[in-house]
């Protein structure tokens, strides 16, 4: 109820990391700051505790991290060689599909002409199916351009299977952005926008509309009419 | 020369777009092109109208890949080197086999041009056209942009994953969910329940009262038993006036009689007469009950 | 291989602990220490390791837990309330349980044959356990009749919910008509009793047994045998 940050004892302190630590480990899947405040007495510093947390975990077998805004405990990634029977089967990734996923996820939101531009090669239907299946890839909404074509962006769950905190902390996406990399066309001064995971929309997208459009997606936007047919022919 | 209009803009996405090249050079980005490609897992690609040049995703991919055997920093490359050695790989595809994928020409084509571009000085006529260096840069930064995604995507599959790397809880206990349920009732439901199966469970007599009509049945019956007493035309309200009892209505009385008359018409039991439509009808026994002769009943 | 206990550095240990603690966390079942002892180096003094995890989390709010041989990771018992949610659902009474219910709190002290005859129904088991269950209803005693049936009232909980200051509130066939309820033609000797308001016995009950009949109560009540094979035949 009330959002001003109270004064604990040391010892209400404890307790509430205690408790922090009971409903992390306890969670099917990463919580929110905003959840995990909800569930703790009223006025606890939550970031403050997350931290404590954090810090009591930071050397030992299991980690606190947060991804995707979120915080899990996970296995230390050092210790990755002793947990090979937790490990479930791959899912093994052509390289397109590889490629269309780094795409996506760095260019964001993109759509499937730009992947084609980038890849300087047509996507076939099934690479966007695999990586929309792995629930790596979402569908964002419409580009605000001729013929509206769909603009895809990554998930939180992408964000939780790479560990990432943010897109942000996507490998390389710095240098990537400061080698003007990361950009659709090459602007003279170089200004190139960071992947955008907001789930607001650009100001060039429109919402996906949920009537009438949602069986001819995901997979005939705008130019795959033009290369169905081409195939054909 | 189609494609000076896809070169005009850039930001064209559709269709031919391996040859919409961004117009801007790209600044150096150096990094190890030659580890990007291993990493992959070794899926043959989906695109069979792409494979078809010797498993090469698209003329990028073959031009980046040509870039490799270079063996020089993909910033260094000489573009005109590899326009030659894509062109040349080009030709001898083709007259090995005709069918090639028409990505592959249309690279083709726009890199003669491009080449063409190159070796002539720029006509210094003013036009929009980009210069040959702008094209080459551009191609460039095409190379190096697909490239750069290929190494991040790399270096995304080499990260701590989940469920590969990293583990979450094995046996998350999650929250249970208690449900209990409160019964709630309200006093006027109660009451009613109540009142109903009370009152359900009183035990009634009923008395079935007559309704108020002579049947078809009974007034056959009467007639029947009535009109062997009369030989002659009798008007039909008068044989009515001898059995009409209070309760019974007259409307209901008359129907029904009317109605067993007309049976009784066609059984020959009676005869029937009416001058007219309203008029008086007049019945008297047919001839059944004295002959047996053709009957014949009027309206 | 060896089953011989090595001499391991600090570091060592500190480091198997860490893997122990892992292999616990992503685990997903209990682990014995057999198990456990093959995943960790040859040598390692599993029961030591295994003592150690569990005092570092002995005051946290995760315990290290040994059920039937096998080890885990439990929430801590003192915040297990952290992990409940409670749902309350209403529920609307049964037209059955309502008459009965009804029939209950005029007709008290009842026997459940009482009940039956009054609907001309057999009440089922679960009407009776609902009513005891949102104690609207208790039972009083037994009556002094052949079989010693178990008598039926209702509670203070009962006026509470139906807002009734006392049970002589409850309307006699006169409101009952007015409210609508009862219509007019009903048999002038027809009857709604007044509750029986009292706490006291009656002089034709006993008071419930404490002891030997506890099993057979509340469910068991001498007719429910007699009724239960009625449904059979």
């Amino acid at each position: 109820m009330s959002d001003e940050q109270q004064v604990f004892s040391s010892d209400d302190v404890r307790q509430h990391v205690r408790m922090l630590e009971a409903l992390l480990f306890a969670a099917e899947e990463p919580l929110d700051e905003v959840t995990l405040s909800a569930r703790l007495p009223d006025g606890v510093d939550i970031i403050a505790l997350l931290e404590a947390l954090q810090n009591a975990y930071q050397s030992r077998g299991v980690n606190l991290v947060c991804v995707a805004g979120k915080w899990m405990f996970r296995t230390a990634e050092d210790l990755s060689f002793l947990m090979q029977e937790e490990r479930v089967e791959e899912k093994r990734l052509s390289r397109a599909a590889l490629e269309t996923l780094a795409i996506i996820a760095y260019h964001q939101p993109v759509t499937r002409a730009e992947i084609e531009e980038i890849r300087g090669v047509s996507i076939s239907k099934g690479t966007l199916d695999i990586l929309l299946d792995a629930e790596w890839v979402r569908m964002r909404g419409r580009r605000k351009s001729p013929g509206r074509p769909v603009t895809y962006g990554s998930t939180e769950e992408f964000m939780r299977h790479f560990g990432l905190e943010a897109l942000t902390d996507l490998p390389g996406v710095d240098e990537l952005k400061a080698a003007g990399l990361l950009s659709n066309r090459v602007p003279a001064n170089f200004a190139v926008p960071i992947p955008n995971a907001s789930e607001e929309l650009e100001s060039d997208e429109d919402p996906l509309e949920s009537e009438g459009d949602f069986f001819e997606e995901p997979l005939n936007d705008g130019d795959e009419q033009v290369q169905e047919t081409k195939h054909v022919s | 020369m189609t494609d000076q209009a896809e070169i005009e803009e850039p930001g064209k996405e559709e269709g031919a777009s391996q040859v919409a090249v961004p117009r801007v050079p790209a600044p150096c980005a150096p990094e190890d092109p030659f580890t990007a490609g291993t990493v992959y897992a070794g899926e043959v690609s989906e695109d069979a109208l792409i494979i078809d040049v010797n498993g090469y995703e698209g003329p990028l991919d073959l031009l980046l890949d040509m870039a490799r055997t270079q063996k020089v920093d993909i910033t260094q490359i000489s573009i005109l080197a590899l326009v030659e050695q894509y062109l040349v790989f080009i030709a001898e595809l083709r007259q090995k086999r005709l069918e090639l994928a028409a990505d592959y020409l249309v690279m083709a084509a726009w890199l003669a041009y491009l080449k063409s571009r190159l070796l002539l000085p720029d006509p210094d006529d003013g036009s929009e056209e980009p210069s040959g260096e702008e094209m080459a840069a551009a191609l460039a930064f095409r190379l190096r942009r697909l490239e750069a995604m290929r190494d991040v995507a790399s270096q995304l599959m080499n990260r701590n994953r989940l469920g590969r790397d990293v583990f979450a809880r094995g046996q998350p206990e999650g929250v249970r969910i208690e449900r209990t349920n409160e019964y709630v009732g309200d006093l006027f439901e109660l009451l009613r329940a109540y009142s109903f199966q009370r009152e359900s469970r009183i035990e009634v007599h009923y008395t079935i009262k007559r309704l108020p009509v002579l049947t078809l049945t009974n007034a056959r019956e009467i007639l029947t038993r009535l009109v062997g007493g009369i030989a002659e035309w009798t008007p039909m309200d008068v044989l009515l006036s001898q059995y009409t009892r209070g309760e019974i209505s007259h409307g209901s009385t008359v129907a029904s009689t009317f109605g067993a008359s007309l049976e009784l018409a066609r059984e020959g039991v009676i005869e029937l007469r009416q001058s007219s439509a309203f008029a008086p009808l007049y019945m008297r026994a047919g001839n059944q009950t004295k002959t047996s002769g053709p009957k014949s009943s009027g309206q």
